[in-house]
């Protein structure tokens, strides 16, 4: 079968240090694979790798059976690869609306000229844009802070923005890094909902980064697991959870859910 | 909620009707209060955007930085007003906060930013504090010499905890020490912050989303909405509050639901609406 | 009866305005405008007229420093080469004004290419450095073009006749000015509320993420150098017909400064911002003089040289006080007095 | 006609009096008080006082054309007694056609000001050509066949200067060891002066402003070369010359003002107390004599215009203009057909005690 | 070859002073992130400044240092106080304008008390010459080189023996956690404030000595500019020495190359130097991760 997203031995350096080592894995279309690891285990920078943030020192890249070395990084997102950041990378003077927008870039074709005159087409296709983002407002309910400055927002009110960045360009992939971070059980559930929507009505496939096992195990159909840079295990959520090396090295000793 | 018949021993740190103003139109607070008493952990529980980064940026004085205004209502510490103080003051009093978002020197080594932690040590107590910090956490051990904006998210929250710690503080405000934490090293923090609570009578209060953490150490709890305290008491208490069973635990009928079984999105029930 | 402003469509909220008083009020301010040489004495003409032209070049550099957060110290040079580029191609090579005035932003807008690229790896103040270096490369350069550039003594251009239309009048120019002028606020206002704005945007806040959403920096970059610039030329071009006259001396370094000072006082990256930051520092020394002439008057001094430099710290004090004031900029002021004004008597 | 009432005369003036180049400006409105100051006390014009309107265009043109309009239009002057520098003066020449009114410029002199001659516009003084000719010959007859150094501005001013400078070279065919332009606003000669002194530079033509001169000559002095050197009269200030100090030794300047050390010089100084503040006389220097100079030939012009006072009159009378007296330069001549009173020339001697500028005997 | 060193020897007298303003620039910019556009204008206001105390004081060389050195210091703290404080936090280029702003208001204010005229700043000895291996040179150069090396070898001690370089560093990187570390915002940029209007107000009085007092002389500020950006806007030490190399440099160029070229050359010279090097040569860069 074939995979939607496929990383082949790909290695990073960061001159001495090797944060991702020869890692191997893929994502098939309609999954959601989560990704875990001590902290520094080189996790974001294998996002970072699959979303042409950072190049492979080697090791390659394969997107839709196409392979992505050659690919400038600001052609990811029109491939069809979203995802949100760690430690929040909004634009922080801009409103939230226009956030989301940016999101939307790779889909609004006009012309700078266009965009100078601002008449026909380009006023259309703003039209557009705003419904498809008006939308997603309304899905992660916050209309509230619709008009806010980004910069002014809390973080978690921050990272909901992240993801409805990531969800206006409508990616057939979407890597998410560590989204639930800094949210309440309550609003983790929310969005763990949401993410199984997105996939289950959208077709949009998943891959995650979290340190909660909750969210993991619950919503993963499998797992790969990050330690220095090497994978040391994949596997369905049952499986991981009683692999020994995953539990020695990240889990400890105590049940994933610890009341 | 906090009584002003103030108790047999006076609380460290007593906030009263605080209002706190954003830019001279956004009201995050109101009429927020609470106590700490000396060596005890107080959690602040709440959605986001409830407003508990906010009161913490309010003890510590840096709302003007974001220009926030403390409107009404006073902050009371160790006997003195802390309302106009200055943020450089207020930690060479002991009470120092852990800003959320980590917010590290980017361009400076992991040493270097420990060292900007304990600023107000003598090169002995600089000494010893690295050394409490490096073990605390190892990985920053091996890091040291690393730019601190290249570090792992992870990472950077050590380094965050670590450099508050640096300057042996009386009262420590942590804005969700275990943000993106691998849970072995999260059960270790609150291990470790339950530890210097009891034995160094060091008093903590605590932002945390994983309200399960939380209240498993805190000795008492207040949970804020929209920026008003709506409800407090001993964790215990709180752990067998149905409703914070609910939202903030996620049990439901005896144990944890999982997360596909949430079917609905949420109608958050309001304790006052 | 409507109980605020909703929006019904989308296309609505792209509408520079949503009241039909603001739009009312436009109305207004244009016709005035129109009239204005009419009513006016041609002196206050000419003040205007300075304040227009003025508008056209510190909205180009508010595309490149305000949206894109690219900052330049070296505008000058987009504003001399513009400049030139008109009054060489008309009275060298007797070109036709209307090619002449594209030239004069296409000149500008390729040395903005060129200049662009140092932008592609520098960073805030190193950048606006080699911008800065760059205005005294240009300056040598028109210095050592002979009879070409005219050197040191200048070109005289002389007010051109387009389509019967003749300059040569204060009004004629005036009108001229004010038609370029409300172009240009339009094409950035739409910049400002499109596809091309948000890019700016995004780069300005955040480089990485911009690429991460698909915005190649290197083309929008320098996009925004060649807008800035092209829009900066035709506001030189303007400046040699106001004053009749392309000499590099008619281009002070300073003009650079004042025109981020322009910028900033008003407040950065706002539209509105940039408007009142203009008319403000344009009108800064007409008003100073007049207030200095009136208070000497009163108190009957005689106002010897001396008295005169007052009116040099009463400008840097307008600078220096309203930052202090408020950093956002005066633009920040007449928010918070619109928000006092919708919002009572409630605060918040 | 604008700007006469039948009991004042108002008059216009436009001149960078802020700013670090102010220094000429200053001393040059003082002049025009001066002058107007006098007329006034002989029962000025025909019966009608004069006033000056002076605005201040801080040498940046765009101000300095604003300034123009409003001296015409609102304060709505009789006539122009000064125009500021040579750009400024450049960019108002339009109007001034358009308008008509007359006007008199003694701060600076393009050749579009007066070559082909606008019917309006006066100018006296001496172009920079024909000063650093002028001073070039004066300093060839005093230190015959000697090698030259030529350090000159990159802008307007240097080419006019190195223009002069040809006509002379060309003329005595002299022997050139050292040429170069300088960027304007150069603080620092020790490289060129260098080079000169390399190259065997036995006589210098400093054609800086002021400062550039002064550095000029005391990096000479560094040098240990104690060769002559000449400037033009654009810099010719007291405080220059005790800036330069005992480097000024050998300090020669070309100028149509009559040296401070001559007696015309100390007369006027002493006109200029009786009618100067303690504080202006302060900051009197050869512009003062030259704007006197200029609005004396302007007033004259007006007195003989009688009571029908008017544009073309004054025109008429300012192109009968003949050996007008004015005691701190030659006399000064217009006709109809050159508006351009050429003054003569004269090389004078820095004196380091005095601090002044003494004739060569 | 006796050419060339004496092309060198001046271009390092030159270079010195740069040097100092480079210095200064860089100490405001290390604590507070932003270029004093107001410096070259400060310079020349301490220079006037010290000019006339000495000259009250019958012209004595001591009362014209610690003139300088005095109303520096004073000046500086009270910038700090009572203006750039109040832009702590506030955006970057806001703060740099308000300096623009105070750099008009100074020369104004020197031209109103002053005026125009060129002043000679006359210090016993210090146009003084004294030949040395066939070089003559002046003792206010001599005394130029010497004051670099010491601000230099100072400067050094300072950050290398105490905490306070870091927290500079902190301060300019983000006041808010600075401030939240314990370290007084204020008291550090005071400090950075104050010794940058000294090393000004140095390099602006021995150019004045060298050249001539006038109020064209704020042009300092502009010409060091390279000087700095060279170094790193940073990196203090770092373009202290890069003043002396620019120097040499522009008088290498103006004597083998062209003159026209020597105001131009740093500029030029940086050009090239930051496309090799964003941040100059000892520049901090700045770390930016996703
Ligand atoms: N640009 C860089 N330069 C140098 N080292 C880097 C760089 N980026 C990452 N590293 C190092 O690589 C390692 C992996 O970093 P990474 O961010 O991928 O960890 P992670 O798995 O995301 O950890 P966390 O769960 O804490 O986010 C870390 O030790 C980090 O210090
Ligand atoms: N600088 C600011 N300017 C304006 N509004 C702000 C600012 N900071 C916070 N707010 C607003 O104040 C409210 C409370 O913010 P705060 O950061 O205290 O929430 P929080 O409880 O910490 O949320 P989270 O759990 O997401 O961190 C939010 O609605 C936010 O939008
Ligand atoms: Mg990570
Ligand atoms: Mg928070």
């Amino acid at each position: 079968m074939t995979h939607l997203m496929e990383a082949r031995g790909v290695v990073k350096k960061f001159g001495g240090l090797t944060a991702v080592n020869e890692v191997s894995l893929h994502v098939n279309a309609g999954e959601i694979c989560s990704l875990i690891g001590p902290n520094g285990a080189g996790k974001t920078t294998l996002f970072n790798l699959i979303s042409g943030v950072l190049r492979p020192t080697s090791g390659e890249v394969f997107f839709k059976e196409k392979s992505m070395a050659r690919e400038r990084p600001e052609n990811y997102a029109a491939a069809g690869m979203g995802r949100t950041f760690q430690n929040l990378a909004l634009f922080k003077h801009s409103t939230v609306i226009e956030n989301l927008l940016v999101g939307r870039h790779t889909h609004i074709k006009c012309n700078p000229l266009e965009s100078i005159f601002f008449l026909g087409r380009a006023r259309r296709e703003e039209v557009a844009a705003r419904e498809r983002v008006e939308q997603i407002v309304e899905f992660l309910e916050i209309e509230s802070l619709r008009d806010k400055i980004v910069g002014s927002l809390s973080y978690g009110q921050q990272k909901r923005v992240e993801l409805g960045r990531a969800l206006a360009s409508d990616p057939d992939l979407l890597l998410l890094d560590e989204i639930v971070a800094g949210m309440n059980r309550e609003e983790k559930e929310d969005i763990a909902r949401f993410i199984l929507d997105i996939r289950d009505e959208l077709g949009i496939t998943v891959l995650m980064i979290e340190h909660d096992m909750q969210v993991v195990m619950d919503l993963s159909d499998r797992i790969y697991v990050l330690d220095f840079g090497c994978l040391i295990a994949t596997g369905t959520p049952a499986e991981i959870m009683n692999d020994p090396a995953v539990t020695k090295a990240y889990l400890g000793e105590e049940a994933p859910s610890d009341a | 909620m906090t009584d002003h018949t103030t108790p047999p021993d006076e609380p460290l740190l007593a906030v009263n009707n605080l209002q706190v103003v954003y830019g001279g139109a956004i009201e995050a607070l109101r009429d927020v209060s609470f106590e700490v008493h000396a060596g005890q952990i107080v959690a602040l529980l709440g959605a986001n955007g409830a407003g508990k980064s906010t009161v913490l940026k309010a003890i510590s004085g840096i709302l003007d930085f974001e220009d926030g205004k403390i409107e009404k209502g006073e902050i009371r510490y160790a006997g003195e007003q802390l309302g106009r103080m200055s943020a450089a003051n207020i930690v060479g009093r002991g009470l120092v906060h852990v800003p959320e978002g980590r917010r590290l020197f980017a361009s400076m080594t992991v040493q270097e930013n420990l060292v900007v932690g304990g600023h107000h040590r003598n090169r002995a107590g600089l000494g010893d504090s690295l050394e409490y910090v490096y073990n605390l956490f190892p990985r920053l051990q091996e890091r040291r010499t690393q730019v601190a904006g290249y570090l792992s998210g992870g990472e950077q929250q050590m380094v965050a905890i670590g450099r508050a710690l640096m300057s042996k503080p009386r009262i420590l405000a942590l804005d969700e020490p275990g943000l993106g934490l691998a849970p072995l090293v999260v059960n270790e923090i609150f291990e470790r912050i339950r530890q210097l609570a009891r034995d160094e009578k060091l008093t903590i209060l605590l932002v945390e989303q994983n309200a399960m953490k939380a209240l498993a150490i805190a000795d008492r709890a207040y949970i804020m909405e929209n920026g008003r305290v709506m409800l407090t008491g001993s964790s215990a208490d709180l752990k067998d509050n149905p409703d914070v069973r609910e939202f903030y635990l996620g049990i439901k009928s005896g144990e944890v639901q999982s997360m596909r079984d949430v079917k609905h999105y949420k109608r958050r029930k309001r304790w006052l609406s | 009866m409507q109980s605020g402003n909703f929006k019904q469509s989308f296309s609505e909220q792209l509408n520079l305005t949503d009241s039909n008083a603001v739009r009312l009020w436009y109305a207004v301010v244009l016709a005035a405008l129109v009239a204005l040489p009419f009513v006016a004495s041609p002196y206050l003409t000419g003040f205007f007229t300075t304040v227009l032209f003025t508008l056209v070049g510190v909205l180009g550099l508010n595309v490149l420093t305000g949206f894109t957060g690219l900052v330049s110290l070296g505008h000058v040079a987009f504003l001399v080469l513009g400049g030139y580029a008109y009054a060489i191609t008309t009275v060298r090579f007797g070109l036709h004004p209307l090619l002449a005035f594209g030239l004069a932003g296409v000149v500008p807008a390729v040395a903005g290419l060129v200049v662009g690229i140092p932008s592609l790896r520098l960073k805030g103040l190193y950048l606006a450095i080699t911008t800065l270096a760059f205005t005294f490369i240009v300056y040598s350069l028109i210095l050592a073009g002979g009879d070409f550039t005219g050197s040191g003594r200048g070109l005289m251009v002389p007010r051109p006749v387009i389509f019967g239309i003749d300059f040569s009048s204060e009004r004629a120019l005036y009108w001229l000015c004010l038609a370029l002028t409300l172009a240009t606020l339009l094409g950035v206002l739409n910049i400002r509320r499109s596809r091309l704005g948000r890019a700016f945007m995004a780069i300005r806040d955040n480089d990485q993420a911009a690429v991460a959403m698909g915005i190649s920096l290197t083309k929008y970059k320098l996009l925004a150098f060649v807008i800035s610039s092209f829009l900066t030329g035709i506001s030189g071009a303007l400046m040699v017909l106001f004053i009749n006259f392309a000499n590099v001396e008619g281009f002070p370094f300073l003009l650079s400064i004042e025109a981020v000072a322009i910028l900033i006082v008003g407040g950065i990256g706002s539209v509105l911002g940039t408007v009142i930051g203009t008319i403000f520092i344009i009108s800064l020394p007409e008003v100073s003089t007049q207030l200095l002439g009136a208070v000497s008057a009163a108190f009957g001094w005689q106002l010897n040289s001396v008295a005169l430099e007052i009116k040099g710290i009463l400008y840097g004090c307008a600078i220096v006080g309203f930052l202090m004031l408020d950093p956002r900029g005066l633009v920040g002021l007449w928010i918070d007095l619109k928000r006092l004004w919708t919002s009572r008597p409630m605060r918040y | 006609q604008q700007g006469v009432t039948d009991t004042e005369i108002v008059i216009g003036e436009i001149a960078p009096l802020t700013g670090p180049a102010s220094v000429g400006s200053v001393a040059l409105s003082l002049g025009t008080k001066m002058a107007v100051a006098e007329a006034n006390a002989a029962g000025g014009v025909n019966g009608r006082k004069i006033r000056v309107i002076s605005e201040d265009d801080g040498y940046v043109v765009t101000r300095a054309v604003q300034a123009a309009r409003k001296l015409i239009t609102s304060d709505k002057v009789f006539a122009l007694a000064a125009i500021s520098g040579s750009a400024p003066s450049v960019a108002l020449l339009p109007m001034l056609k358009e308008t008509g009114i007359p006007a008199i410029n003694v701060l600076s002199f393009p050749d579009s000001l007066h070559t082909p001659v606008v019917p309006n516009i006066y100018v006296g003084g001496a172009s920079h050509q024909d000063s650093v000719e002028a001073l070039v010959t004066e300093l060839n007859k005093l230190f015959p066949n000697k090698k030259w150094a030529v350090v000159t501005q990159d802008d307007e001013l240097g080419s006019l200067m190195r223009e002069g400078w040809e006509r002379a070279a060309a003329k005595y065919k002299l022997n050139v060891v050292y040429k170069t332009a300088y960027r304007r606003g150069q603080k620092d000669f020790s490289a060129e002066m260098l080079s000169a002194t390399k190259a065997g530079a036995e006589i210098l033509l400093a054609g800086g402003i002021v400062t550039e001169n002064i550095a000029m000559v005391k990096e000479l002095e560094r040098l240990g070369s104690k060769i002559p050197v000449g400037a033009t009269w654009i810099g010719r200030y007291p405080s220059a010359l005790q800036a330069m100090g005992s480097a000024a030794s050998n300090f020669y300047m070309i100028d149509y003002v009559v040296p401070e050390g001559s007696a015309q010089s100390r007369a006027f100084y002493a006109r200029a107390t009786k009618l100067l503040s303690e504080d202006d006389l302060k900051r009197v220097n050869r512009y003062t004599p030259v704007a006197y100079a200029g609005t004396k030939t302007l007033i004259e012009a007006m007195r003989r215009c009688g009571k029908a006072l008017t544009w073309a009159c004054t025109i008429k009378e300012m192109d009968n203009t003949k050996d007008m007296e004015t005691s701190v330069m030659a006399p000064i001549n217009f006709t109809a057909k050159s508006h351009f009173s050429r003054q003569k020339l004269s090389l004078m001697k820095a004196n380091v005690k005095s601090l002044e500028f003494e004739p060569l005997q | 070859m006796r050419y060339t060193l004496e092309l060198v020897y001046s271009g390092v007298a030159i270079g010195a002073i740069y040097g100092l303003m480079a210095m200064a620039f860089a100490m405001t910019y290390k604590a507070t992130g932003l270029l004093n556009f107001a410096q070259g204008e400060l310079g020349m206001l301490i220079a006037y400044i010290s000019w006339s105390i000495s000259t009250a004081l019958g012209s004595s060389t001591w009362a014209l240092v610690g003139g300088a050195l005095l109303s520096s210091i004073v000046l500086g703290l009270l910038i700090e106080r009572f203006i750039m404080r109040k832009m702590i936090g506030q955006p970057v280029f806001s703060a740099v304008l308000v300096t623009v702003g105070l750099g008009v208001i100074i020369t104004s204010v020197v031209l109103m008390i002053w005026g125009g005229e060129q002043q000679r700043v006359d210090v016993q000895y210090a146009s003084d010459i004294v030949v040395f291996a066939g070089l003559r040179m002046r003792v206010s150069q001599i005394a130029v080189i010497v004051v670099l090396l010491l601000a230099l070898a100072l400067t050094h001690v300072f950050f290398r023996y105490s905490r306070f370089g870091i927290a500079m560093r902190a301060v300019a990187a983000d006041a808010r956690t600075a401030s939240l570390m314990g370290i007084s915002v204020s008291r550090v940029q005071a400090v950075a404030w104050a010794t940058s209007s000294v090393l000004a107000g140095l390099a602006g009085l021995f150019f004045a000595v060298s050249f001539e007092l006038s109020p064209s002389i704020f042009t300092l500020g502009l010409k060091s500019f390279p000087a700095t950006v060279f170094g790193g806007l940073d990196a203090v030490i770092g373009s202290g020495a890069s003043g002396i190399f620019i120097g040499v440099f522009e008088n290498l160029v103006g004597g083998y190359i062209a003159p026209l070229l020597k105001e131009i050359a740093g500029f030029l010279m940086i050009l090239v130097i930051l496309m090799v090097r964003p941040f100059g040569m000892f520049g901090q860069k700045d770390i930016e991760r996703v």
